[in-house]
């Protein structure tokens, strides 16, 4: 029963795999696809470890220590490719702002 | 179910991919890189529940842990830092 | 089902490889072959090399690309 | 100077090329056949390292043959890496600016204090469980120095001090002579394994004898020689 419930937490994780793999594609400018790419991909590997954990109980240390790496160094990756692309001089394609400075 | 999941996973990855290939800028490859690098790390936790083997788990925390440093690197150079 | 993800994973690598020889700026064919390992190391996993799947991560993760940028900021940048 | 513009199709011999792909579809086939008539059981390289674990208490195929049976050539990939360090550090050593132009993040300041201990400790444990999980201590000295590399690109001020390093190095090439020689006296070969290894134990952390000191030596040695190779490549300035 357990192992159905681990399944239905991966398929989950790789459903949310997919979204971001489609938002890459769909996004207009670096900003956004950074956006997407980061944050849909935390929440898809935690899933597919609470999947992988249910499955296999033994295994859980290995497991939580890997969630616990992945939450450390998945933000600090995405915010030095932002301040990088910033001062390169990347802009937004869609910028609401620039319309009300004016 | 195994089948379903990885066929999934294989899919999201090759879609990745089209980015990591086509991306005019350097930073749109970094960043479609770093998203390879999270979906090869649930695709080798994956083959481990397949193989029903817990050392492979190893290769899989090397990735989680120092695999974020590439990225890194090529923000470091893209900002004219390093 | 392991043979269909070592076919993915090879025709993904000779693309990705040719890719990385026939581009314009060579920082792109770094980033390129940083694909390259991530998609050799799936397969030596799918071969059930796990030692030199851990050694080819740990290289291909952080010091080779370090050192391929370190020698292209060396040599310079061509046109 | 006009040189004759020749279309692709033209220059490839299509002909020749199916003949090609056709002859080895053929060899492809009969190599399939040949392959399906053979017997079974063989005995592949893997079992014959598989029987000669049981004897020496250790899980892991590969540390066998490379600590066991290939001892002194480990020795020498040593001193090899040792001389691609050395000539690294004289080349770039008239050269002495600072690489590192610009402050980095200041989350990636705050997160390399913290992550620093975590691939230190990391790169520890694969280095001593190297012989009963995928690992070694050529593995673990990389993974402490991509953690060196990680300090190094995130502080503009931290420099590894290099006398610390130049002792390390001496230390872990000392010893690992010294380990091998006490082998040689006790029982008549280098690297013998001196230390008690039970086949009852295998599995174990204990169960290799010489096994994990020879691993966290060469771990140490190669942790050195990889970080100052890389801290002479990004900061080029050492003093010596």
């Amino acid at each position: 029963m357990i192992t159905y419930l681990g399944y239905v937490f991966i398929f989950w994780g790789t459903i949310a795999f997919l979204i971001s793999a489609v938002g890459l594609i769909r996004m207009p400018d670096i900003y956004t696809r950074m956006h997407v790419g980061t944050k849909s991909t935390t929440m898809g590997i935690i899933l597919v470890i609470l999947g992988a954990i249910c499955i296999e109980p033994s295994w859980a240390l290995k497991l939580i220590l890997l969630a616990i790496f992945i939450l450390l160094t998945n933000p600090l990756s995405s915010s030095v490719i932002a301040r990088a692309s910033h001062k390169d001089g990347a802009t937004l394609e869609l910028d609401e702002l620039k319309k009300v400075e004016k | 179910m195994f089948e379903l999941v990885t066929i999934l996973l294989l899919l999201s990855m090759m879609i990745t991919l089209y980015r990591f290939l086509k991306g005019p800028t350097l930073a749109d490859r970094v960043v479609a890189f770093d998203v390879m690098n999270i979906m090869g790390v649930s695709l080798l936790i994956l083959l481990a529940l397949y193989f029903q083997r817990s050392l492979y788990l190893d290769i899989a925390l090397v990735f989680g842990l120092i695999g974020f440093l590439g990225t890194t690197i090529f923000g470091r150079y893209i900002e004219k830092g390093i | 089902m392991t043979g269909f993800i070592i076919l993915s994973t090879f025709i993904g690598l000779i693309i990705v490889s040719f890719a990385a020889i026939i581009q314009k700026k060579i920082a792109d064919s770094i980033i390129l072959f940083m694909g390259v390992g991530l998609g050799s190391v799936v397969l030596f996993y799918l071969f059930k090399a796990p030692d030199v799947a851990l050694t080819e991560a740990v290289i291909s993760a952080g010091i080779s690309s370090l050192i391929f940028l370190m020698a292209l900021k060396h040599l310079g940048e061509q046109k | 100077m006009n040189r004759r513009k020749i279309s692709i199709k033209r220059e490839l011999p299509t002909a020749t090329l199916s003949g090609f792909v056709l002859s080895a579809l053929l060899i492809l086939t009969i190599l399939n056949i040949l392959l399906q008539n053979m017997p079974h059981k063989i005995e592949t390289a893997g079992d014959l390292l598989l029987k000669l674990n049981t004897t020496e208490g250790v899980a892991n195929a590969v540390t066998t043959v490379v600590v066991y049976f290939r001892g002194f050539d480990t020795l020498g990939e040593i001193s090899v890496l040792f001389i691609a360090s050395m000539g690294i550090g004289l080349m770039l050593r008239s050269n002495t600016k600072c690489n590192i132009k610009s402050e980095s993040n200041f989350m990636l300041q705050t997160a390399s204090k913290i992550l620093f201990p975590v691939i230190l400790l990391f790169g520890t444990y694969v280095m001593i469980y190297g012989h009963l999980s995928p690992g070694g201590g050529f593995q673990g000295g990389v993974i402490i120095a991509s953690g060196v590399l990680l300090l190094l690109i995130s502080d503009k001020a931290f420099e590894v001090p290099h006398s610390v390093i130049v002792a390390l190095e001496t230390f872990a090439g000392v010893s690992y002579v010294l380990i091998g020689l006490i082998g040689l006296l006790v029982l008549d070969t280098f690297l013998g394994n001196f230390l008690p290894h039970d086949i009852s134990q295998m599995g174990m952390l204990l169960s290799g004898g010489i096994i994990p000191l020879i691993y966290i030596i060469v771990g140490i040695k190669v942790g050195s020689e990889m970080s100052m190779i890389v801290q002479n490549l990004i900061k080029r300035s050492d003093d010596v």
